[in-house]
């Protein structure tokens, strides 16, 4: 049994990249391994923000993240810069921006640094990128 | 021993085609999303193929995209066998 | 009423990009645009009769391919060097459209007030 | 003289798309040309986000728009379909949600319908995207 | 009579090749962003002059860029030649 | 400590993809990752002195790469037959690297325990 860091920079509308970091996240869990924790960088943060609203016929993948999350204590973890480059805003930032509701990242994804992606990879056994 | 993971269709990306001379007959290549047009393709096929025996698709994906593979020398493989292949290879190169 | 055209360039499965030209041409029509409907590049894999896109839990946008024509979008051109590129058979599409050589393709968008890309 | 229309379909930051499209809307309207407005669709909704928040030394692209929009009067028109699914949310959307504070897509930008790109089409004499 | 606005690399994007044999004489070709990096290369400026004369570029994208030109055949335009190219031709079209 | 390698594979205005590989090669250097950097592909674009981006208002991210030495970021590669493809010479490059064939890349490559490519 292996330890693996899922690393997403490619957003969930512009490619099947975030899909497929989630089925693949899902099958190596199914699988007995484990799950170091997600990081979202580039574009791939994107998928954090809480406002998304897809039609009811379409795929919403923000759920099945949090799902999934919320079921194996999996750490989502978003860049903090690269999300506040998108508008995409923690509750502390939020805080910090004196408008303390309007926030649109909230758990089970983390707003971070990158500092954590260096230490899920020291903890991780591989890492994959989508 | 790098398992290289493809995801850009070789009609519209030309590093599809550039990158494969970095790969050596140790690697793998694995075909995911949009790479795994070049499966209806004898051609691509036997791009692939000449540079290692190791090359695999991702079977949900192509389903998904109605391709029909033309040379069985490329494995069609699930996502339990992506992970497994994951782990085979010293580490993963997402192209 | 002036015309328009919707170019598609990607496949299926790669971005949103079909969907949201489903809705763009829908949409126009319905708002009285003179609308055309071009498959070029990567984008005729959209046309792939045989996709499973639900093996992805992906919507099958391209069986809104067959309300084009109650919309009035009977326009649809395809790109003959595409489809011979990607081994592509007339036979395996999913829509009622017609195969344009390059020259005709080019004629067909020279007319068009309004072009828009898909990709 | 001349009336465009402005179409915007790639990210900020995935693409120089946006920032030519303004560099170019500015230039028109500095030679003397109309601008119908500026509709934003598919990733191009992206740059309507309020939460946005550059570092200080990297181009900040939002208020450039809002500036040019408010000093020329040009409609930014914003796919309301192609924003929900990127999680951008008009005033008027929170309020259909129950909680009215909760939105990122403010004036001079505008959440409109694919109609409004018909209207805008009709009424100009050339159409570019960007 | 189209204007071909380009804005993909030639070198990364295979459609910036497969568009050109769509171009006729008459319409005109306007390189910008990563499409302007073909000025620096010989053959991609001679594949874009045998379609047609009238091959511009936009000079801020090139300069931005670092390029150095090596065919003086294709024009430099600044935003406002941009503009007035947009109107000369009877339509644009965004590769 | 483990050593991650960083690839970078599109031009420098073509997106922010350059400014985010910046960010990434500093921070993960200053956690104490073994950090090498690769320029592939478009990515070589990204090394070209002579490049103007203030013209467009964008940051000169490049200029960074002068501190990627102070940072103990020491290994650069970049591969040679990219460089020759777009008739880039090494004297027009902005940082110190070594220029490496297709198998000098592989085998740099396969030798680091993490990958992340940007693009």
């Amino acid at each position: 049994m292996a330890r693996f860091s899922i690393i997403v920079t490619s957003a969930s509308l512009d490619s099947q990249g975030c899909y497929s970091a989630y089925r693949f996240t899902q099958t190596a869990i199914t699988n007995g391994h484990q799950i170091s924790g997600v990081f979202f960088y580039q574009s791939g943060v994107n998928i954090a923000n809480t406002f998304q609203t897809m039609l009811s016929d379409e795929l919403a993948l923000y759920p099945k993240w949090v799902d999934l999350a919320n079921e194996h204590k999996i750490p989502l973890q978003v860049c903090v810069t690269a999300a506040n480059r998108r508008g995409i805003i923690s509750e502390q930032d939020a805080i910090q921006n004196d408008t303390p509701e309007l926030f649109n990242l909230k758990p089970p994804f983390q707003s971070v640094g990158i500092g954590e992606l260096v230490s899920m990879l020291n903890e991780s056994d591989r890492s994959i990128q989508f | 021993m790098i398992l290289h993971k493809l995801s850009h269709s070789p009609y519209s990306q030309k590093n599809f085609v550039s990158l494969l001379t970095r790969i050596t007959d140790k690697d793998g290549i694995l075909l995911t999303q949009d790479a795994t047009y070049a499966l209806s393709s004898t051609e691509y096929c036997q791009l692939l193929l000449k540079q290692t025996v190791n090359v695999y698709a991702l079977e949900p994906d192509t389903i998904a995209r109605g391709i029909q593979p033309v040379m069985s020398e490329i494995q069609l493989v699930d996502y339990a066998e992506f992970v497994t292949l994951a782990l085979k290879y010293n580490n993963v190169i997402s192209w | 009423m002036k015309s328009l055209a919707i170019i598609n360039q990607q496949g299926p499965l790669h971005s949103n990009a079909g969907q949201e030209s489903v809705d763009l041409v829908l949409a126009a029509a319905s708002f009285g645009q003179d609308v055309s409907v071009f498959f070029i590049d990567d984008g005729v894999f959209q046309l792939l009769k045989m996709q499973k896109p639900d093996v992805l839990e992906h919507k099958h946008f391209a069986k809104s391919f067959g309300a084009f024509e109650f919309y009035d979008v009977e326009n649809i051109y395809v790109c003959q060097r595409s489809l011979t590129l990607r081994n592509i058979e007339s036979n395996q599409l999913n829509v009622a459209c017609q195969i344009l050589s390059d020259t005709e393709l080019n004629a067909k968008l020279a007319n068009a007030h309004n072009i828009i890309t898909l990709s």
